[in-house]
């Protein structure tokens, strides 16, 4: 899959990848962070580079609801490549409100960003308020009866939330969002950029996650974090996720996903892995 | 990406590298004045993100890439050895602007992108007209790296270095204020900030417009990840890889930028 | 200051720095984890190499206590350097009688790792435990007056239990442990390695802890994690630690010591730092 | 950790290249055989942690250092050019012992540190007495890239290559084994781990002693991690670095090692 926030909207994929490579390789698409109305995103610097990783800081700038349905949709089903929605909310009813708005769409899931603060409980994350999140899937159930993945934040009580995904029949979940990192750009006067971290310097945390949550819930696990080759994404898999997503990759080489399950599927054969 | 192999790396100052990659035609072919290559240096995942770089020139079967060492990035890529393999991506954004009463203010390092502008006119391989003259400027005769070339190319060049070992002693913006007074020209520019936003001023002052080449840290270079933006004065944002990297000095929100 | 377990217990660092070096760079020894009775440690792999990062399973190798006050103590004072010494126990008894053991010595202080299980609750970590902190620090005041640092681990209630150790008299917080990781060491057959990363890769993870939690507490922060450069130590300050700990960097070189405080004090002069 | 200049770096076969290292005298004097040194290859940072490499021999002003490249670390170091700059720290670890009644039994890359054992006794600047016989083997006779060498330290060499291309057709164990039928000597080997296993039990079969020069990956070289362990059959654990990295077989528990 390819993950959220890292091939836009799919308006320029097309120049990259034939329609065939995207159908043959791409298991689904997870879109941009959808808002129901309009987001300008943050100022620049939204990137910073870190040993190994990525700090970026997009402030999930997307056109909203019905912009995105009307001009960015039809391209994307065009794909015939299963299509998920990422649902960025302030609060519950901005999510049952995104829901509703795609219930008439044929897309095939639709995915929560519970790492945004929750206006309603004074910012305060839906990832670190495991009552928020029980809520929030409740309601989001109510109104959405198709493929619904949460993508859990890496910090906070994961695997309390993780059990409440299992237990309010969440379909699966995508482990994990960025990492919570500051970069410092200016020393003095100082100027710093905080943001979400993603890249190989975070593979390793991110695969203890999956590995560990793998053996807790019986919940299907989409791993995502730090995958730039077939052998990252195979690591994902021995350690329990069923499927994975690319990020960064995506952003380094806009062909990756090609390469990267070319490679998986060599280093399965070689291994005997999966047959 | 494209493979690329680097067919010469070698430093022309202190700090100035030019790059020499070899790849196949029809990719050269597609390649445009004012738009950029994104670079990978194979196996290395830190730096994680590839580089942009202004295409430099086109000579048969390769591209060039004139590169200053300032951080992580392109000390890497001044290690990199001729044989060795490299990943590219482009061409990425848009070609410079199609101007046709215009002059070029170029800073430094930036000079890079407009030669191979002057190349394809000499050539006439791409429908641009040669700028009425050539601000060019650098802290010292040294860092005029492409000044030899220049002579050649059929149009006035001004010089200044900052500390007057060549040309006009002071910044290049001097003289570029001094021929505007005279003269009703657009100026295409590329350079250090400062440099970029002084001229946008002189632009507006004179009533002229300014098309400016603006450098960003970016990561897709391919519009997919809206990290690369620049405030615009109507309270939007450009993003610098696809709808830049030259953009329009008017309509840049020089303030929020900082 | 050396972070705990990456100078071994001062034995050979004589070999690599002259003790003017020591003296004259090294703010203080944090001696290796120190547990009651001596501890052979894991079995191999006991390291593996990730981007830009470590992840070590070391399983706190260390003689114990009366092996490391008769053999190694008298020669780490010997240097005249300030030293604390790192605790570990697997029950808050453990730690009192730790504490209780070096009140007749000549140590600066004690830091407490409670990133460690607690076997009394079931060997859920003491990091992931607020209560089981509060009462630790409760304990180990009633035996220790001396410095006290808490080494807090970056996952978990990070502020909650920082918040905790301030209102219970804790000197100073050690920001922070190494991140809880994994590696794929074999495919198939599966070989993992669980254990702690640290490393540049983690850097920016724990500069935006130390960032945070030196808005939200007026405890002294000492910063750890990552740092291999004078810049990379800077940021820590600038950040808001009042200190830092160099880890990773003494694996690589172990007169980086050296090097890292002869890098800051330049860019501190340049940048008009801290003057 | 110390600097160094790169004079050469080229390979000798397909994946097996020679290091040449130039450094203050002093250092090079403290050398010895058996000892190993921590390579950094200056402002990477991935790789982070310095590799270890036996010395390979030591000449004038210059440490070589014989390796094969097997992954991230040894390929970035195969991408170092003359003139660069490198770090390194050494002599670490424990020389080889001082035997008299031996043989050195090498497999591929293994035969790495035995050069400098065997020049120095040639050159006396070492108190080491020459080997009885001297077993080497590998995969092919490409690989045996310090044969040409070992041909002129007078003493016997005996070959073995898998594919038969050259010497014996099958293990070095193999021609190790009719020998000490005849022979009772001390074996001193290194290389990969199950000729290492292989060795051991052999000695213990014939009660002679074996001394393995083991490998693991490794982070401070100092002993300050305790990282780098190898089980002992006493239940212990053997720090590599400091007390090794050359164990008698006989202490050495192979089963909790794989």
């Amino acid at each position: 899959m390819l993950a959220s926030g890292t091939w836009g909207l799919g308006e320029n994929l097309d120049l990259y990848l034939t329609k065939e490579e995207i159908k043959s390789n791409i298991g689904a698409f997870v879109s941009k962070g959808i808002s129901r109305f309009p987001k300008k995103g943050n100022p620049p610097p939204r990137l910073y580079e870190t040993p190994c990783g990525l700090i970026n800081s997009i402030g999930l700038e997307n056109p909203g609801l019905e912009v995105f349905k009307r001009d960015y949709l039809p391209k994307l089903l065009s794909y015939k490549v299963p299509l998920i929605i990422n649902l960025h909310g302030e609060e519950i009813e901005d999510f049952v409100a995104l829901a509703e708005g795609f219930k008439e769409e044929k897309v095939d899931g639709i995915e929560l960003n519970i790492s945004c603060p929750n206006v309603k409980k004074g910012g305060i994350a839906f990832s670190s308020d495991p009552k928020g999140v029980k809520t929030l899937v409740k309601e989001v159930r109510k109104v959405w009866e198709r493929f619904l993945a949460v993508k859990l934040s890496p910090v906070g009580p994961v695997y309390e939330i993780a059990e409440i995904c299992e237990k309010e029949g969440v379909d699966a979940l995508v482990v994990a969002n960025t990492y919570p990192a500051l970069g410092v750009i200016g020393l003095a006067p100082l100027k710093v950029i905080k943001g979400g971290l993603s890249g190989p310097a975070i593979k390793p945390l991110t695969l203890r996650l999956v590995y560990e949550l793998a053996q807790k819930v019986e919940l299907p696990i989409i791993g995502s974090g730090g995958i730039l080759s077939g052998k990252d994404a195979l690591e994902y898999l021995v350690c329990g996720a069923k499927a994975f997503q690319i990020g960064v990759a995506n952003l380094i080489d806009p062909t990756s996903a090609v390469k990267i399950i070319q490679e998986m599927e060599e280093l399965k054969k070689k291994h005997g892995l999966f047959g | 990406m494209y493979q690329g192999e680097v067919i010469k790396n070698l430093p022309l100052s202190q700090n100035v590298y030019l790059l020499r990659v070899k790849t196949d035609l029809d990719i050269i072919f597609s390649f445009n004045p004012g738009q950029f290559v994104k670079i990978k240096i194979n196996e290395r995942i830190d730096p994680l993100i590839p580089r942009p770089f202004t295409i430099h020139d086109v000579k048969k079967n390769s591209f060039y890439v004139l590169y200053q060492v300032v951080g992580k990035g392109t000390k890497a890529l001044s290690l990199v050895q001729p044989g060795n393999k490299i990943e590219f991506l482009g061409p990425l954004g848009k070609p410079f602007p199609k101007l046709e009463n215009y002059v070029i203010c170029a800073g430094g390092i930036g000079i890079a992108g407009f030669i191979y502008l002057l190349e394809s006119i000499k050539r006439k391989t791409h429908p641009y007209v040669l700028p009425k003259k050539i601000f060019y400027g650098a802290r010292t005769a040294e860092d005029l790296v492409c000044y030899p070339f220049l002579e050649g190319i059929g149009t006035k060049v001004e010089i200044a270095t900052e500390d007057g070992s060549q040309g006009y002693k002071g910044l290049i913006t001097e003289p570029l204020i001094k021929y505007l007074e005279k003269n009703k020209v657009d100026v295409l520019a590329c350079g250090p900030l400062p440099m970029l936003k002084a001229v946008a001023k002189i632009a507006q002052s004179f009533g002229v417009k300014a098309y400016l080449t603006m450098e960003t840290f970016l990561s897709c270079g391919t519009g997919f990840c809206k990290g690369c933006v620049i405030p615009l004065k109507n309270g939007n944002y450009a993003h610098l890889c696809i709808e830049g990297p030259t953009l329009l000095a008017e309509e840049i929100d020089f303030e929020a930028l900082s």
